[in-house]
């Protein structure tokens, strides 16, 4: 699909010459000029026939509106003056790129149509991705059209030009010049980017007084700090998940927010297959305070207070050596300064719960491993280290290999060190000039070390951003960045895999890459970003050959580096060294009281996706929040401070619903404190409250501010790191959206559990046990014969899913599914074809979670479509539940007869005051829906028909299997989503349909749907399972 | 049947007796001078509601149904109860004018005009719900099956389209009933008026009529068959409108009572509302010669009775949920009782079960006070009834989609609109037409009889005859 | 006496005067209402006066030389200028229309064609999907060689389409003779037209998502 | 006994013509009318009439008479064939378009129910059965009764416009061969018709 760019200086450009017009032509500059930041919700007017003159002829055809069937006013077709080559007007084109958030680098294909990127997909052969992607990628390209991007340079927040900047930064740079740089800082994010790496070094080789701060405000420094210790070196551990039988993580979410979380989640997926047999399917124990989607997959769950976690490690591998295990000293005293660190009784804990875990992991040296999640301090992750060499892990489930970013970024302290260190130069004035490179530390830093107030005694404060966040405002000058979609750019992923990232788009307004204005800055040889990037390759792997090489990497999207070499064990020979600096009581948390955990957001992350409205309207997986962080407490806590929430306490009665005014809380911390709603969450550890960061921009751009509460503030120490707060209730409310009221299944079979054990005894558990008694199925006319011709289907492997919602965003990128906004939210008006089901089981202190993904069931007998007056929703002949926008008169009664309510009502206008700019993201081969019309996941029939045209103009008939992907499938990590031909009996989803797990939901009802589900199984420990039921 | 009215005490049908003082009580009202200034006032109020149900409309239409309370999963809230609960309370009309026409009781003449108009403005008000609660209310033709270049048609298994057809049938015929019951009456305003105005209006809209016998033939004829055919409609068209959430598959909709149940309900609500217009109006214009207590006494035990099936209803419903074993049938009748709508289903129960039975009394059904009272308790317990119909929507088989309902401001105003559309066209009635079917009244007092007097013998004969 | 004699005649004429109102009204949405009038016969004036007669007609270019992604895309493809120029830079190019064309490409300018055949935005039609199944270009837009000024020449109306759909043989030839406007089968039209629908597999599809996705 | 009309008429022979000669305005009878007291009155009166053998005259009344069809002797009416058609098209008319539609023009895979799912067809038959044989019904009554007729001659009498409130009327129209001046108003006066007079047409 994605051609090669023979000339890469005009490959890129040529592909969007309409939008060069475009992007320069006055009509559409205005049309963005005018765009101010405002709410998903509000409106902005805008004449979509001068958009599309202005767009082309390719636009006409892209289905921007409703119907208009009579003709004038006039339409123009505006050609191309030279065709582009390879460009099919209406047929989507690929090319591969590059994302990075954080330190996660991932390798994405981009599908552009005329020139318009339009959505993500995963690069198969980048590593990190294999194909699939995780919710932040496949979000970000609406950034790239968000109205509340930063378009002009400002100084002290007034409009300014880029002459001025220039001209204003000379001297400042000249003065450098002449002292060596000194009292010059420069802050920025980890650096993954060799060619900005390069620079760096340039930068410092010129201005050796100048300061390089590294600031990540979620970052893996612990991490780092502890494999230093245990192994010596600066290497990364690469987890080889898919061969480990048995896992305990210690509050590692690896399946959500770790490090290579896409690579895991698909490698753990593999080792989920009951299939394997009680040798092969892997175990998971899990440790944690919160309750995280790896929480919801684990098969033992372990709730543990925040402070009381290092103490559980320490307790089982205590346990462990108990069993034989040899510790070296410096390990054990890793055990007891572990121990120590934590102030709970360790009594807590059941010995025989640790003796038989500890057992389980003993049973499986070499095939064990455990995880540390990043927020752990130091000494826990040293001490996971150390158990897994003990128990034989290194060098088959654990590899250490040197950290290819680490020299990128070594000569900055940790984030959390740096960023002191920094506010502490600015506070004795000695910081002349600080560049804050696509970093927002003004709304990140700790709040204790009064990083704004310090920022005003900086006399050069430049902020490069891609949006007018809080640092832009408080900066000297904001000069607006290029998205990483406009402009060339290279990342170097944990695993060593280097990619380019290409752009598909020349930017939209005079903005830059951070490399081309540090680069212009700095006077660094280079100044173009393709330059940049090439001249830095080409150094590397010399002239000779270079371009055929340039256009491989182009076309795969990364440069195959060989893999990095093993590094081997390592030594802890600097164990003593790291023991001094690391088991002191300032890392553990001896604070006792109700302790409050800060994380970074799934959805907006530290922050930076605050703006991002699809994010925001995206639920939080585990409370089905949006448009507000909350904080989490747990039932036991709930009653303690007298909170009454209806939702919890009367779950299995009754049905309280409708309820989304919450108490507020007053969480306290040192001298400052946050009210906010306090949300009750099931499952959380007792005495505890967990609070999002990322929510609460104050001054920040569109729709970010005001949604939430900013929970910085709070921040006195690291990430994740425990904190004693003070919690009461306030006795005022707030108003929350929550997609999913209620929790309990109400033991219905909807979704269907069992353990490794019943699915033994009998596989097809799921049919049999769960189904509602019900008279047999006759129908009273003879049934449509669905058994010719291709006839869809799908399933969604239970076992497989864990909740992370990548499927939704991709679904509502794909599909043009339009953003509500809180308010419509609360009216249970939110548009997503794929409704995220999210269940609690059993006991509501200490319960379990399953997910399923809800959409349309595409009934063979639909009970939706009996029910039209006008026929605005059939069925196809291959199987569809076809949903006709243009026919749909809107009476909602389809929805109302929907026994899976998995259809979407358009109440108000939704799509038509989309900005000139957001237009441009929209899929033109799925109509953008008017006011008044249902609408509901058609299985990306857009898709289907493309493939068959494709397949047809070629001059076969039959589709082969796999050569259709829908949006969901395509971005599930897992593989949990399996679509195709269920008449061919080779295809995918024909051999899961024949699957003994495979069952339907409600099928009672007849409905014969042709989405069915592989039941959930676990694989728990029969040993723990016999304790805790002699225990009740 | 003669010799029947000769027996029957003169205070059940008639208590005048002559045909003229029959005339001078039901044409007074439609005399200017007599017009009571409460008349004027009350359509002055109700002229502002319909203004009022005007305005709510033009917003709708302009911004969308995004501006009512319904939601996912409850995509039907006010619209639809309103549309139920109005085209219940048309049922009467028909009712009493066919029905009983049928089975030859002859106190309906007491009360069938003025039924019969109540119907035809209760199902204008209906019909508002259903068309105007569409998305996309400029494309709602589609629902008729009219040739286009398209070439697409509606799709005849939706009960909606059955709606449609129904309701529009029954609007239809009942206005056709009323008009032709009217002919001879307008005759009669007619020969009556003095200006040149009304002449010409009501002798137009009389047709000529004169009286003729041959006329009177046909005309007979003619009316029987209409009471003939509107006996089936009416019962179909609750029915019908029952398919709804009968023919769905939602627990709590989809049940086979539910067509009985919905016509006994329509006519528990129709003669409540009846009884409700009546009182007043018979006090207002002094209609208590030819609306005797023994009218609202029957009307009374009609509501006791239906009251009653209605009663049985509910509790059969849910004995059937139980019966069915059908978790999701259980779990929607409990939630009904104790769910977050169970104060709804209690005010329900309460006016529609327990309240009518106070009618056991034959105190209670000759007191105007409270028959008056307990007539408008049972028509907000008939409102409610739908209310908690529809609200099982929001819960159904998913506990994930389950969601809850608000009305919004504009949907309250919507519905209190309504009732403007109703007043004004109810009060123009009652000006300017005979309210009474004056033909109809003077044909059941024994003087009509051409054997008034003669011994019973001939009577029996010519009765025979007849 | 209210009402004269004659008053007895008016029920009569009021109910012929009424009828006749009703079919005629009728009439006027059957005939100009509907897009066989509405649409067909449009035929705007172009910014530069391009002849397909003489292009395609006398001359006899293929449509694709011009419209070359009609067999591989959705689009039949507006040609970009330079592909005018191909040709024009040798021949004619003092022609005022030349000019004119040369001008736009110069100030980097598309030229503004005036769009004719348009379907609602919630229509997918895909060209190749057609084409190689041999329908052939007449079928929707008539003798376009024969057109000075390019119109309009059928409704383009969902009971059109589906009206092939449903019986496609009469529309389905030798895919090489597609753009042969002239060409007309000597025997059975439809016999041929059924021969190459086994030959091309045509099984044109009604089912909604067919057009509406 | 006292004439609503001028003598001259009674001079003419034949009261429906006058020959040209005549000096005075030609006139064209309608025929005789006569008011009687109660519906028990006319009922016998009718009877008479009836045997009398008079066939264009009828009976007048602000309501239905019982048993007054078979004292004037006249047959069925006609409406209920007319309605009877109506119901017929209407039913037929309903079911043909449904099958046509559901099999033919639009033969769509609905929630899995056959083409032609006849039971869903029941309602949308019903309902333009009930519809036309109404419409036959009652357009059926007005054709029958040749109504609107706004104009007639009767409603110049002067007291005719009162058996719409409480008077009962005969009439006898002058184009029955058996109507005649004296003897038609003998038979009148004879069964007690009280204010006789002659209306013009």
């Amino acid at each position: 699909m994605s051609p090669l760019n023979l000339d890469p200086k005009k490959a890129a450009p040529t592909q969007w010459r309409s939008l060069d017009e475009l992007a320069m032509s006055p009509e559409f500059q205005a049309g963005l000029e005018r765009e101010f930041p405002e709410g998903a919700s509000e409106a902005t007017e805008l004449d979509r026939r001068q958009f599309l003159q202005v767009m082309g002829a390719s636009f006409a055809l892209a289905g921007l509106t409703g119907c208009d069937v009579v003709r004038r006013p006039k339409h123009e077709i505006l050609p191309y003056n030279n065709a582009p080559e390879h460009l099919i007007p209406g047929k989507p084109q690929f090319y591969a790129t590059t994302v990075t958030v954080g330190e996660e680098v991932m390798g994405v294909l981009v599908e552009s149509h005329q020139g318009r990127p339009t959505k993500i997909e995963g690069n198969p052969q980048h590593p990190s991705s294999q194909g699939a992607t995780g919710k932040l990628q496949q979000a970000s390209i609406l950034d790239l059209y968000s109205p509340n991007r930063s378009q002009k340079v400002l100084k002290n927040g007034a409009s300014s030009t880029w002459d001025a900047f220039w001209g204003g930064m000379a001297p400042v740079i000249d003065g450098f010049r002449a002292n060596g740089g000194e009292g010059l800082r420069i802050l920025s994010g980890y650096i993954v980017s060799p060619s900005f790496a390069a620079i760096k070094q340039h930068i410092l080789r010129e201005f050796p007084k100048a300061k390089w701060v590294v600031y990540e405000p979620v970052n893996r420094d612990n991490a780092r700090i502890g494999l230093l210790g245990a192994v010596g070196k600066p290497v990364d551990a690469h987890y080889r998940i898919e061969s480990a039988k048995r896992i305990l993580s210690v509050d590692s979410d690896f399946l959500e927010s770790e490090l290579n979380h896409v690579a895991h989640a698909r490698a753990f997926a593999k080792t989920r297959n009951p299939d394997l047999g009680k040798a092969g399917m892997s175990r998971l124990y899990l440790m944690e305070a919160r309750y995280s989607v790896t929480g919801g997959v684990a098969d033992h769950r372990i709730r543990v207070k925040p402070s009381m976690i290092p103490a559980a490690l320490a307790l089982v591998a205590r346990e462990l050596a108990n069993q034989g295990l040899t510790f070296q000293s410096g390990e054990t005293q890793l055990i007891d300064s572990a121990l120590s660190a934590s102030n709970g009784t360790i009594a807590e804990f059941s010995p025989q719960l640790i003796s038989e875990l500890a057992a389980d992991l003993a049973a499986h040296r070499g095939a064990s491993l455990i995880l540390v999640g990043k927020h752990q301090p130091p000494l826990v992750h040293a001490l996971g280290h150390a158990v897994n060499r003990l128990l034989g892990n290194v060098g088959t489930t654990v590899l250490y290999k040197i950290s290819p970013t680490f020299a990128f970024n070594q000569d900055s302290p940790a984030s959390a060190v740096a960023i002191r260190d920094l506010a502490a130069d600015m506070e004795k004035g000695v910081v002349d000039t600080l560049l804050m490179i696509d970093a927002n530390p003004v709304f990140t830093a700790p709040a204790d070390i009064q990083f704004t107030s310090h920022l005003s005694k900086v006399r050069h404060s430049v902020h490069l951003g891609g949006e007018v966040n809080e640092s832009a405002q408080a900066a000297l000058w904001h000069i607006p960045q290029s998205h990483y979609l406009e402009h060339w750019d290279d990342a170097i992923s944990f695993d060593g895999t280097t990619s380019i990232a290409q752009p598909l788009i020349s930017p939209l307004y005079t903005t830059f890459s951070k490399s081309e204005v540090l680069a212009k800055l700095f006077d660094y040889r280079y100044r173009e970003s393709l330059d940049i990037v090439k001249g830095h390759w080409m150094s590397r792997s010399g002239a000779l050959g270079f371009e055929i090489a340039w256009r491989r990497w182009l076309h795969d999207g990364i440069i195959e580096t060989g893999a990095l070499p093993d590094s081997g064990p390592g030594s802890s020979s600097g164990m003593d060294a790291f023991l001094k600096a690391h088991s002191s009581s300032d890392e553990g948390s001896r604070e006792g009281g109700i302790e409050l955990m800060l994380f970074e957001h799934p959805n907006v992350h530290d922050g930076r996706f605050a703006s991002n409205s699809w994010l925001q309207e995206l639920p939080e997986p585990i409370t089905k929040l949006c448009w507000d962080n909350a904080a989490y407490i747990g039932p036991s806590l709930a009653q303690k401070l007298g909170i009454k929430d209806q939702i919890i306490l009367k779950n299995d009665k009754g049905v309280p619903m409708g309820q989304y005014d919450k108490p507020m809380i007053k969480v306290t911390r040192g001298g400052h404190s946050l009210s906010l709603p306090a949300w009750i969450l099931p499952g959380m550890a007792d005495e505890t409250v967990v609070i999002h960061l990322g929510y609460g921009r104050k001054k920040g751009p569109g729709i970010a501010e005001g949604a939430g509460f900013d929970a910085y503030p709070l921040l006195d120490k690291r990430v994740g790191q425990p904190l004693s707060v003070q919690v009461e209730v306030t006795g005022s409310t707030y108003t929350l959206a929550c997609t999913q009221d209620h929790w309990s299944m109400e033991s219905r079979p909807i979704v269907r559990e069992g353990d490794l054990e019943l699915y033994e005894r009998r596989p097809n558990f799921s049919a049999d046990e769960f189904m509602n008694p019900h008279p047999p199925l006759a129908s009273l006319w003879e049934e449509h014969d669905y058994s010719k011709g291709m006839q869809w289907g799908m399933t969604i492997d239970l076992n497989s899913c864990n909740g992370c919602s990548v499927c939704v965003v991709a679904c509502q990128a794909e599909n043009n599914i339009p953003v509500v906004g809180k308010g419509q939210v609360i009216r249970g008006r939110e548009m997503h074809w794929i409704r995220l089901d999210r269940y609690f089981t059993g006991d509501v202190d200490d319960p379990g979670l399953v997910f399923q993904a809800m959409l349309c069931q595409h009934c063979e007998n639909a009970p939706c479509e009996a029910v039209c007056p006008v026929s605005a929703t059939v069925h196809s002949k291959e199987g569809l539940n076809e949903m006709v926008y243009n026919r749909c008169i809107g009476t909602r009664y389809c929805s109302n007869n929907c026994p899976y309510k998995v259809r979407r009502f358009n109440f108000s206008n939704l799509t038509n005051h989309y900005s000139e700019s957001e237009k441009m993201q929209k899929n033109p081969d799925v109509t953008v829906r008017f006011r008044g019309v249902m609408e509901k996941c058609t299985y990306c029939v857009q898709r289907i028909e493309q493939a068959r045209i494709g397949f047809k103009n070629k001059g076969n008939e039959v589709i082969p299997d796999g050569a259709i992907v829908p949006a969901c499938a395509q971005a599930c990590p897992t593989d949990a989503i399996v679509f195709g031909n269920i008449n061919d009996p080779k295809s995918r989803v024909a051999v899961l349909k024949a699957h003994p797990r495979n069952y339907g939901v409600l099928t009672e009802l007849n409905t014969k749907p042709r989405t069915t589900y592989l039941a959930k199984v676990r694989n728990p420990n029969p040993a723990i399972l016999k304790l805790s039921r002699s225990a009740t | 049947m003669i010799l029947r009215d000769n027996t029957l005490p003169r205070a059940t049908l008639v208590e005048s007796k002559s045909f003229g003082e029959v005339n001078e009580i039901i044409c007074a009202p439609t005399n200017p001078v007599r017009t009571p200034k409460t008349w004027h006032i009350l359509f002055l109020g109700s002229l502002s509601l319909l203004c009022l149900l005007g305005v709510m409309l033009a917003y709708l239409v302009w911004e969308g149904t995004g501006i009512w309370g319904v939601n996912m999963p409850v995509a039907w809230g006010f619209a639809i109860v309103n549309f139920v609960w109005w085209i219940g309370i048309g049922h009467a009309g028909t009712l009493i004018s066919a029905i009983l026409f049928l089975f030859r009781q002859k106190w309906r003449t007491g009360i069938n005009r003025f039924a019969e108009a109540m119907t035809i403005f209760a199902v204008m008000c209906a019909f508002i719900f259903p068309s105007f609660h569409v998305g996309r209310i400029w494309v709602a033709y589609w629902m008729f099956p009219l040739p286009n270049s398209m070439g697409m048609w509606p799709n005849f298994r939706s009960p909606l389209l059955w709606d449609v057809f129904a309701v529009s049938t029954y609007f239809t015929v009942s206005l056709l009933f009323w008009y032709v019951g009217l002919v001879p009456d307008l005759a009669t305003l007619r020969d009556k008026a003095t200006s040149k105005m009304k002449k010409v209006l009501y002798g137009v809209f009389a047709l000529g009529w004169r009286g003729a016998n041959r006329h009177w033939q046909n005309y007979e004829r003619t009316y029987l068959i209409l009471a003939a055919v509107s006996t089936p409609l009416v019962l179909s068209v609750h029915s019908i409108v029952s398919f709804d959430f009968a023919v769905s598959n939602l627990p709590g909709w989809h049940t086979t009572i539910f067509p009985p149940y919905f016509v006994a309900g329509a006519v528990f609500s129709g003669f409540a509302l009846v009884s409700t217009l009546m009182i007043i109006a018979r006090k207002v214009y002094g209609l208590e010669k030819v609306v005797t207590m023994h009218h609202l006494d029957n009307m009374n035990k009609f509501m006791l009775a239906t009251g009653t099936i209605v009663a049985y209803a509910y509790a059969m419903e849910f004995f059937i949920a139980w019966y069915s074993g059908n978790p999701y049938e259980r779990f929607a009748f409990i939630n009904r009782a104790l769910g977050p709508y169970g104060w709804a289903y209690w005010i329900m129960v309460s006016c529609n079960c327990i309240v009518p039975q106070l009618f056991w009394w034959k105190k209670i059904r000759y007191n105007l006070l409270i028959t008056f009272i307990i007539t408008i308790l049972i028509n907000i317990g008939m409102w409610f009834e739908r209310f908690v119909i529809v609200m099982t929507l929001h819960a159904d088989f998913l506990p994930s989609s389950w969601g809850y309902y608000r009305p919004t401001w504009v949907d309250w105003l919507t519905f209190l609109g309504t009732f403007g559309l109703f007043g004004t066209f109810f009060l123009l009635f009652l000006r300017f037409l005979p309210t009474l079917a004056i033909a109809e009244v003077k044909g059941v007092m024994p003087e009509a009889s051409p054997h008034h007097g003669h011994h019973h013998q001939e009577a029996l004969t010519s009765g025979g005859q007849h | 006496m209210v009402f004269p004699r004659w008053t007895n005649k008016v029920p009569f004429w009021l109910l012929v005067t009424l009828a006749v109102l009703a079919c005629s009204i009728v009439f006027i949405f059957w005939y100009w209402g509907s897009p066989k009038h509405l649409e067909v016969g449009y035929q705007p004036q172009q910014p530069i006066n391009f002849s397909h007669k003489l292009h395609a007609g006398q001359m006899g270019m293929d449509c694709r030389y011009c419209h070359h992604t009609v067999d591989k895309g959705k689009f039949a493809g507006v040609p970009a200028t330079e592909t005018c120029l191909n040709c024009h830079t040798q021949i004619k190019q003092d022609a005022p229309d030349i000019v004119k064309l040369r001008e736009f490409h110069a100030a980097g300018k598309p030229v503004p064609w005036v769009r004719i055949h348009k379907l609602p935005d919630y229509v997918y039609f895909d060209h190749s999907a057609h084409v190689n199944k041999g329908v052939s270009c007449i079928s929707c837009h008539g003798r376009v060689d024969q057109m000075d000024v390019v119109r309009q020449v059928e409704p383009l109306s969902m009971a059109w389409c589906m009206d092939c759909h449903q019986a496609p043989a009469a529309n389905i030839r030798d895919k090489d003779l597609i753009t042969k406007l002239s060409w007309t089968p000597e025997g059975d039209a439809l016999e041929n037209g059924r021969k190459f629908m086994d030959m091309y597999h045509v099984k044109p599809r009604t089912d909604c998502t067919t057009c509406h996705r | 006994m006292e004439h609503a009309k001028p003598l001259g008429i009674h001079q003419s022979a034949d009261g429906s013509r006058l020959d040209a000669s005549d000096s005075q305005i030609p006139v064209k009878l309608f025929g005789m009318l006569a008011e009687f007291a109660s519906p028990g009155e006319i009922y016998e009166a009718a009877k008479k009439i009836r045997d009398a053998g008079y066939k264009h005259w009828d009976v007048h009344s602000p309501f239905p008479i019982h048993g007054m069809d078979r004292a004037m002797g006249i047959g069925q009416s006609k409406v209920g064939l007319i309605a009877w058609v109506g119901g017929l098209l209407g039913a037929g008319g309903g079911f043909t378009l449904q099958y046509w539609v559901s099999v033919h023009a639009n033969p769509f895979i609905i929630a899995g129910k056959p083409f032609n799912s006849y039971p869903a067809f029941v309602p949308v038959t019903f309902e333009p059965g009930i519809l036309l044989t109404a419409f036959g019904a009652v357009f059926g009554m007005f054709f029958l009764n040749r109504l609107p007729t706004l104009y007639h001659a009767l409603f110049k009498s002067k007291n005719f416009h009162r058996f719409s409130n409480d008077a009962f009327f005969v009439s006898i129209e002058a184009r029955d061969p058996k109507f005649d001046l004296q003897a038609t108003e003998k038979l009148l006066t004879e069964i007690g018709g009280k204010n006789i007079e002659v209306v013009e047409d």
